[in-house]
């Protein structure tokens, strides 16, 4: 359509790299959720959302959005509002006090979303696996559709598996 | 011989009630004589109008068109009051029924009262005229004394004391005039009468003349409730009976404005308008600023009527002092206005003490709900007073204002204006509190009946009709100012 | 004879102010109310006037009788209550009425230049009465020297229409003294009601009216 | 000289089309630009065009108790913008249709109201928030930006926007005088502050606290949200090439002609270009003023403008 | 035979009071009603019969007003102000039929509101002195006794009134000294003559009085600061008459402004309107600041009143300003901008004080902070009070926009003139202008968005319906102008020059030129509201359409976004108070609030706090500074007046006696 032809014509400008002192990525996009990345065509907004993490993760997410990483260059971005986004990007395990607030929060995000868990407790716990305040899984309350292991993670990997759902 | 029979008309309603103390009904009969006076005043005026000076009872009496205009005033209100007067005693009866032997007495004495104001006003000469002024302050005292509480009774003296050293000063200005009329050859009894004084007015030693109407001016005005003398006014005012205040507040301070009026023609003859207006100027401002002043904080409605007269006696004097034809007409029609209005306020006021039992102004409250007919009338009337179209004060006030302007006295006219201002201020604050608000104590009152709503009501109606109808009231106006302006 | 009774007038307001006793004022009011009737008496003898002459008897018998007598009625009355001091001291108060009378004589130039008789020139005694009486009204507390006062007050003014022309016309003058005669009645009745309601009082003491 | 009403009609579509495409691309630009400042790559410059793509698509979310003002508010925003790209000289004098620059103002206005009362319509906090501080920040902007207009105005007698750029086209010496310096300062103050940059607002803040502009399109989603961001981009490089014209006038196409046309449509790209990186640069090194802080920037603005008026008529 | 129709008004008037004070409570209403419907109806022919003749329309009787005569006179420009207030007066009464308010169906209120249609309507064609205050002073004392009504319910009421009396009273006393002033020199109460003799008086004479009469005329107008009983007495007031009050009266104070200063006297220095000028931009800043800070909903029209009377005296100053130095046809612009704006503030303002009470009635409320959600629960009147916030909001193409894009005009041209105190005024109008437009447009994005967007903030407003269509018949009326005069101001523009040029000379040529367009002629600038207007309607609609090609309109209705929170209620609403809270730190200097923060600690320690009570609130600032400061003064005056009169009879004879010595001196 109109858009993609102006993408085209844009294009003169995709060799441009300004000196920078972002890490390269390679150009290649690690075969992600297919559905999502033909969805979204380059661009992707997410809420992230601490279920109950130890802020190991949030640091790692922070690193992610700073110069070095620079995941914007992907179009990736982390949205204040979850209408404006794409879906969730959840850290920590769920805790009963962010269970409700987690739910809200995915209904709040317009439909089809996609839900990222990111790092390990956030996949089955953790060490906080059994704690009196944990409620669970994220996948025991949402369906997960990208999962980022690691405790933490680092921003690479969590970029390189992000790039899936841009499918850039 | 129509002005002896409308002199002696009220007479027939004493005597009336004299002969027939038990029966309550006989009040009636004042009424209609009263009402009698009215309608042939309005006859009088008419024919003063188109055929000119009527004489009476031997040249005692004289009738031009001021005088027809002032028996007007005093028909009208006297109507009213004598009527609602009945009303007025009812309710004393009731509550107090040692009061039913004062009936006769009262009866008696409210129409020689009006007989003795309309002496005033169709007396031929000037100390007739005086002796009938004090003739009034004679017979009010005990009509201000009637409820013979410790206030009533420390009013009337204050009143009869403070109105007969006036009265008297009066009196010495009378002599003085009198001195100067034999001077230029006037024969000695008829040297007092109204014509012979004008006629040879222009002929009068100034400088007596001066002293005497600085006198007059003091004595009658006191009467009339100007300052430095006014002092008895809102006591006595605030102890009468309702329709003793109506008449002494609507027509008696006029009456003795009346006085004043005539002097200053003689006067003004004689030594030029600017000294009588330079005297008048005065206790004009003065009453006005009096008025002001205590307005703002009065806690009493029957003093906050009181005082609303002395206000408008200086705008009236202020008009006097202005002296051109309009300003006179404008006078008269203010003193009509006036005293309809301010009769009917302290009517209705009468029938709200009756009903609540205190004059303060803080102990009542949500009138306009609790009592919508009184407290409509109260509140009409307080407009009407305080000069809002449509009644008739509206019209005079600012016919006054224009007068002063034109002969220079306009600083005068603004400094009234200003009083007004604060005045309107202070009322409305204090009408406020009585009328608005909601009724609490949700108990349940009775109206006024009828025949006592009706005179008021009909009386605030003719108010905003006389502010409204020029016909055929300005030909009566501008005949009776040309009487004492030349 | 004229100016003795005249000069008397003048006296016996003076002594009004002087005494504190209620009957040696009415008798004072009642030598005044003579002196005023002679003055009238002489002056109509003199003018060969016969109302005048009419007019000194109503005066002579009204304020040199009457009166006084109502007024002792009055005073009777009251308790003599030399406790209630006047509210100007009595030196005080004959230094005003000299004051008075010099500022009456001062001011009465007027009258008296305009009058130009001899009998006109003692015009300002009446006024000087006038002044004292109402220095009295002021300056005393008794009901019945107020009614005193307001006697000295018309008689000074009496006073004066006597010397300056000879008095009113008698009939105006019988209206006027039928009208200063009931005030009088009036005046008593008032006073015996307050005596009955509040005692030997100060009428200053009168203040529940006010603002 | 003559236009026709079907070439005037074309160069307004022209500047329609143009504008339409050409802002979204702008903003990548800017953000381009500041990406490589700051050293980073950055997405490309056709990342907004990418984002509205996607967001036409995705679903619309209503919120529970808002009225139709929600859903009209950024129909209206777009219209009034494409209205005011229609009927105003960007790339041609031709497409002028009365077109005033206090009307500018107004029909400006119309769309600032449209999302601020669609923020209130949402019932939350946040659009409450916004809407008071976009509204305030305007009122305050809105005397710097017409005392600003009245100055530009008064050399050529006229508001008529057309009638400005022509004369001030034979009038070169016009161009550089302090007035219309001062002006054209307070000018561009005033559209840093209407179309929410730095310092006076973050575009890219996510903090609830300190946003104004972002805290009123919350709720939006959907094509919505891509009409909003559309609109508000087209508002943004409607007032740069406003800016443009009235500051370099030379380019414009004042007959014509599709030569002339091209020229003009060049001319204005590079002057909106231009002021973009401008505005760009400028950010990088720039804070958020306060909130309250706002008001000074703005009553500076407006005593550079009235400044303006006032020098115009002393210099003459 | 020809009716004369001022006659007619009148008595139709009359004829109203009449019926509505003698017959029975159902009856009353709608004759009383009807007949201020037919006196409008009869006043807006005859100013619509003005307006488009040559000649003025003649009322005359010696029979009516004591001593002085009832002259009537109707002028081209005397005629808009009759049509403006007829128009307004047949919506309100229309809006009447419909409106329940316990205090308006009462006799009293029945009996004055006639009378109130009546005397607005007659004003303005009052020709001497007498006629003029009698009609304006009745006027003032119906309104005064219509905003008095309610005084049962609220206690406020008669403050309200209070301060209302007062202030138009001073007000009523400084024309009256003024206009007394002028006729004394004239030797003449008909202001026919003053005209004649305006320009030979003495220059003390002319500038006292065009300066009583602008303080008097002020007052009525709600010029700051004699604007203090304004935002009290028109949210008093139950809605039409608050419509008629803050649509129609109040233009009469700037009809007798520009009648006296224009007309009568024929334009003064330049000072004078330097002087109008300020006024206008103190009471607009005021005016909107206020509004722009103001949570109930009808003290905020009151107030945005003040901010729109300023706009107009900003115009009738320009106007005479440029009079004063030569400008006739600037001068016409600016007069024609400052009527046209009161003319279209009548309906826009009418519109939304109806269309508020109609809310009001529904809700039992007029806090913005209890209202809310009631456009889709009273679609009717909330779109109707929508057009009529942006109408105000000058938000094209409604008629709001015509009429203050032709002031700013008027002062962009003041400007190339080398006069220095147009070089000053002109570019502060300008600012004073913008400045007020964009409060405005908060004010009233606040008004729409608190109070008939978002969710409901009440339990009232939530159960509210839509009202009486007579109701909204009378307001949409209104709107429908609004929208009708904005797309076509053609309509009403030359009749708006014509009536002023019967103040400024009717050789001065047209400067505006005609049709669709507005504007000035020789390309100076010109709108197309009409083509704005379409273009609107138009692009709303390809673009509305494009949307739902790209996408169908499948909205899914959710809970907005509240971070997740379990509850998301009403009281988590921005409120009234917070949506204008920048704009009072902003100008802090001016409205000067009062805060007052009650905080009581825990006895266990002193540093936590158990409850915590804010009051914060926003007087104007004039009334605290300076009616406050009066009013106290006087009582303080007059309670020690109070002890001169102790009672004492002594006393009281020494006042006697002293006047006796005085007056035996001075004259003896």
């Amino acid at each position: 359509m109109m858009f993609l032809s102006i993408e085209r014509i844009t294009g003169i400008f995709k060799d441009f790299r300004p000196k920078s002192i972002s890490v390269p990525f390679p150009s290649e996009v690690t075969p992600g959720v297919q559905e999502a990345s033909r969805r979204n065509r380059g661009s992707l907004q997410l809420r992230h959302l601490d279920a109950g993490s130890c802020n190991g993760c949030e640091m790692e997410i922070a690193s992610m959005t700073s110069p070095i990483y620079d995941v914007e260059r992907f179009g990736i971005k982390l949205e204040a509002s979850p209408r404006h986004c794409d879906g969730l990007l959840v850290t920590g395990p769920v805790t009963r006090n962010m269970s409700g607030p987690l739910l809200k929060t995915y209904e709040a995000v317009p439909q089809p979303r996609v839900v990222v868990a990111l790092g390990d407790c956030a996949l089955d716990c953790g060490v906080f696996k059994g704690a009196y305040g944990v409620e669970g899984t994220l996948g025991d309350i949402l369906p997960v559709d990208l999962e980022i292991p690691g405790c933490p993670p680092e921003p690479a990997s969590i970029i390189t598996a992000l790039r899936g759902l841009v499918g850039r | 011989m129509v002005p002896l029979v409308i002199l002696i008309a009220p007479l027939l309603g004493g005597v009336s009630s004299l002969l027939f103390k038990k029966d309550a009904r006989v009040a009636w009969i004042s009424v209609a004589a009263n009402a009698f006076v009215l309608a042939a005043s309005i006859w009088l005026a008419f024919h003063v109008v188109t055929r000119g000076v009527v004489s009476g009872a031997g040249g005692l009496l004289r009738v031009d068109a001021l005088s027809a205009f002032m028996v007007i005033v005093i028909g009208a209100i006297s109507l009213m009051a004598s009527w609602l007067g009945i009303s007025t005693m009812a309710h004393e009866v009731e509550s107090n029924p040692h009061q039913q032997a004062h009936r006769a007495t009262y009866g008696v004495l409210v129409q020689l009262f009006i007989f003795a104001m309309l002496l005033a006003v169709l007396a031929a000469n000037v100390a007739v005229m005086w002796v009938a002024v004090e003739a009034t302050t004679v017979v009010t005292t005990f009509l201000v004394g009637h409820h013979r509480t410790k206030g009533a009774l420390e009013a009337s003296w204050k009143y009869i004391v403070i109105c007969s050293v006036g009265i008297a000063l009066a009196f010495f200005g009378t002599v003085l005039v009198y001195l100067c009329a034999l001077r230029v050859g006037g024969h000695s009894a008829a040297a007092l009468n109204w014509t012979s004084l004008i006629s040879v007015a222009r002929h009068l030693d100034p400088s007596v003349m001066r002293l005497g109407f600085g006198l007059v001016v003091l004595g009658y005005g006191t009467k009339v409730g100007l300052v430095p003398m006014h002092s008895w006014l809102p006591d006595a005012h605030s102890q009468a009976p309702a329709p003793i205040s109506a008449l002494m507040s609507g027509v008696l301070i006029t009456v003795a404005f009346y006085a004043i009026l005539r002097f200053k023609a003689i006067v003004d003859l004689a030594v030029g308008p600017n000294f009588s207006r330079t005297l008048l100027v005065i206790v004009a401002l003065l009453s006005l600023a009096l008025a002001a002043s205590l307005l703002i904080t009065q806690h009493d409605y029957k003093r906050m009527l009181a005082y609303h007269s002395i206000e408008h006696m200086g705008l009236i004097a202020l008009g006097a002092a202005a002296g051109i034809p309009l300003a006179i007409a404008a006078v008269l029609l203010h003193i009509l206005g006036h005293g309809l209005a301010k009769s009917i306020l302290f009517l209705a006021s009468g029938e709200i003490m009756a009903a609540e039992g205190t004059t303060e102004i803080s102990e009542v409250h949500a009138l306009l709900e609790r009592r919508p007919v009184l407290g409509g009338v109260f509140g009409v009337g307080l407009i009407a007073l305080l000069g809002l179209p449509p009644f008739s004060l509206f019209s005079s006030e600012l016919l006054m204002a224009r007068a002063e302007f034109q002969v220079g006295l306009g600083w005068a006219a603004i400094a009234s204006i200003v009083a007004m201002v604060v005045i309107f201020f202070a009322v409305v604050g204090h009408a406020r509190h009585m009328l608005l608000g909601s009724n609490i104590s949700n108990e349940v009152l009775n109206r006024p009946p009828n025949w006592v709503s009706g005179p008021l009501v009909s009386g605030l109606v003719i108010l905003a009709l006389i502010g409204v109808l020029a016909w055929p009231l300005s030909s009566l106006l501008n005949a009776a100012a040309h009487v004492v302006t030349t | 004879m004229l100016s003795l009774a005249v000069g008397s007038v003048l006296v016996c307001a003076i002594i009004a102010i002087w005494v504190s006793s209620t009957r040696l004022l009415i008798r004072v009011l009642a030598t005044q109310g003579l002196a005023l009737g002679i003055v009238a008496l002489v002056l109509g003898m003199h003018e060969r006037d016969l109302s005048l002459a009419a007019t000194a008897v109503v005066v002579l018998a009204l304020k040199g009788v009457f009166m006084p007598l109502m007024l002792s009625k009055v005073g009777s009355r009251s308790l003599n209550n030399l406790g209630l001091k006047p509210l100007v001291n009595i030196p005080a108060s004959l230094a005003a009425s000299a004051v008075l009378i010099v500022l009456a004589f001062g001011s009465s130039r007027v009258i008296t230049s305009f009058v130009d008789t001899p009998i006109g020139s003692l015009a300002p005694v009446g006024v000087a009465t006038l002044l004292i009486g109402f220095f009295v009204l002021v300056a005393r507390r008794r009901p019945v020297f107020q009614m005193a006062g307001l006697m000295l007050v018309d008689n000074g003014i009496d006073l004066v229409a006597f010397l300056c022309s000879a008095g009113v016309p008698f009939l105006i003058e019988l209206g006027v003294s039928l009208d200063v005669l009931l005030a009088v009645v009036v005046l008593m009745v008032l006073a015996q009601r307050l005596a009955t309601e509040f005692g030997d009082l100060d009428v200053g003491d009168l203040r529940e009216l006010h603002d | 000289m003559h236009w026709t009403l079907l070439s005037r009609l074309s160069i307004s579509t022209l500047q329609i089309v143009g504008i339409a495409v050409g802002s979204p691309l702008l903003l990548g630009l800017m953000r381009k630009i500041r990406c490589r400042i700051e050293g980073r790559v950055g997405p490309p410059i056709a990342q907004p065009l990418i984002e509205i793509r996607k967001l036409a698509k995705r679903e619309r979310i209503r919120p529970e108790y808002s009225s139709w003002i929600f859903t009209v508010a950024p129909i209206v925003l777009v219209a009034t913008t494409l209205i005011l790209v229609a009927i105003t000289p960007i790339f041609s004098t031709g497409s002028s249709w009365s077109a005033d620059l206090f009307a500018v103002v107004f029909l400006l206005l119309i769309g600032s109201v449209s999302v601020a009362l669609s923020a209130l319509d949402t019932g939350t906090a946040f659009g409450g928030m916004g809407a008071s501080r976009a509204m305030t920040v305007g009122a305050l902007a809105e005397p710097a930006l017409l005392v600003a207009l009245l100055a530009l105005s008064v050399p050529a007698g006229s508001s008529n926007i057309t009638t400005i750029l022509v004369r001030s086209l034979y009038n070169p010496e016009w161009l550089v005088t302090p007035e219309r310096l001062l002006a054209l300062a307070a000018f561009l103050i005033v559209i840093v502050a209407e179309s929410g940059r730095l310092p006076v607002d973050n575009p890219t803040t996510h903090l609830e606290l300190t946003m104004i502009h972002e805290a009123m399109i919350l709720e939006y989603s959907g094509i919505d949200l891509a009409l909003v961001k559309l609109g508000e981009s087209m508002r943004l490089v409607f007032m740069l090439a406003l800016f443009g014209n009235l500051f370099i006038p030379w380019g414009i196409a004042t007959r014509p002609g599709p030569i002339y046309l091209v020229i003009g449509m060049l001319s204005t790209a590079a002057k909106v270009v231009g002021l973009g990186t401008l505005i760009a640069t400028v950010e990088v090194g720039m804070a958020k003023l306060r909130l309250f802080r706002v008001p000074e920037l703005m009553a500076g603005a407006f005593v550079l403008s009235v400044l303006a008026v006032v020098s115009s008529l002393v210099v003459r | 035979m020809k009716i004369n129709l001022l006659a007619l008004t009148s008595i139709l008037g009359m004829a109203g009071a009449i019926a509505g004070a003698i017959t029975t409570q159902k009856l009353r209403k709608w004759l009383s009603s009807l007949f201020g419907i037919a006196t409008c109806v009869s006043g807006l022919v005859a100013a619509i019969e003005v307006l488009h003749s040559n000649h003025p329309m003649i009322f005359q009787s010696n029979k009516i007003l004591v001593l002085s005569g009832y002259s009537l006179q109707l002028d081209r420009f005397g005629a808009l102000f009759v049509a403006s207030g007829a128009v307004v007066g047949i919506a309100s009464m229309i809006f009447r039929l419909g409106y329940s308010g316990h205090g308006l169906a009462s006799r009293t209120a029945s009996f004055v509101l006639p009378l109130f249609v009546m005397t607005l309507l007659l004003v303005p064609a009052a020709t001497n002195v007498t006629t003029f205050l009698f009609l304006w002073e009745i006027m003032a004392i119906a309104s005064l006794l219509l905003v008095l009504v309610d005084h049962r319910k609220r206690p406020e009421v008669s403050n309200a009134g209070q301060w209302y009396g007062v202030m138009t009273h001073l007000g009523a006393a400084s024309i009256l000294i003024g206009f007394v002033l002028l006729a004394i020199y004239a030797k003449s109460q008909s202001f026919a003559s003053m005209e004649a003799t305006a320009h030979h008086l003495p220059s003390w004479v002319r500038t006292s009085s065009f300066f009583l009469l602008l303080i008097g005329f002020g007052s009525k107008a709600g010029l700051v600061p004699l604007h203090v009983w304004l935002p009290k007495a028109h949210p008093e007031a139950p809605g039409p008459v608050s419509a008629l009050m803050s649509a129609a009266m109040v233009n009469l104070g700037l009809y007798g402004v520009v009648r006296v200063g224009l007309g009568i006297l024929g334009g003064g220095p330049t000072w004078w309107w330097l002087t109008v000028m300020a006024l206008g931009a103190l009471s607009a800043m005021f005016g909107s600041l206020h509004s722009a800070t103001s949570t109930d909903l009808k003290r905020l029209l009151a107030y945005s009143t003040t901010d729109n009377i300023g706009l107009m005296f900003l115009g009738v100053g320009a106007a005479g300003l440029f009079q004063s130095t030569g400008h006739q046809s600037l001068a016409l612009i600016a007069l024609v901008a400052a009527l046209l704006h009161m003319a279209f503030h009548a309906l826009f303002k009418g519109s939304l004080f109806l269309s508020a009470s109609s809310l009001q009635q529904a809700t039992g409320s007029r806090d913005l902070d209890s209202l809310g959600g009631l456009l889709s629960k009273m679609p009717v009147t909330g779109t109707i009070f929508l057009i009529g916030s942006l109408s105000i909001a000058a938000l094209p193409p409604l008629c709001g926009f015509v009429s203050e894009w032709l002031l700013l005009q008027s002062m962009l041209h003041g400007l190339p003139s080398s006069n220095p105190s147009l070089a000053i005024a002109m570019p502060v109008g300008v600012g004073v202008l913008a400045l007020t437009g964009g409060l405005t447009a908060l004010t009233f994005v606040k008004a729409v968005g608190i109070g008939i967007l978002g969710q409901a903030r009440s339990k009232p407003a939530n159960d509210a319906h839509e009202v009486r269509p007579t109701m909204w018949v009378g307001a949409g009326l209104l709107s429908a102008m609004c929208f009708l005069f904005g797309v076509a101001p053609f309509l009403v523009i030359p009749s708006v020059i014509n009536s002023s040029k019967e103040l400024i000379g009717t050789n001065v040529a047209n400067p505006l030129v005609g049709g669709w367009q507005v504007g000035l002629l020789g390309n100076q600038g010109a709108i197309e509201p009409g083509l704005l207007a379409f273009l609107i309607v138009v692009f709303v609609a390809i673009i509305g359409g494009l949307r739902k090609l790209i996408q169908a309109p499948s909205v899914r209705r959710a809970e907005a976004w509240g971070c997740g929170r379990e509850t998301q209620t009403s009281r988590m609403e921005y409120t009234a108070t917070s949506f204008g809270e920048p704009v009072v730190r902003v100008f802090e200097d001016v409205l000067s609030p009062s805060h007052n923060l009650d905080a009581s600690q825990l006895s266990e320690s002193r540093y936590y706090v158990e409850a915590a009570h804010f009051h914060t609130s926003l007087d104007d600032a004039f009334e605290r500074r300076l009616y406050r400061q009066a009013a106290a003064g006087l009582r303080w005056w007059g309670s020690n007046a109070r002890r001169l009169p102790n009672g004492s009879i002594h006393r009281y004879l020494m006042f006697g006696m002293v006047a006796l010595v005085v007056v035996l001196v001075a004259l003896g």
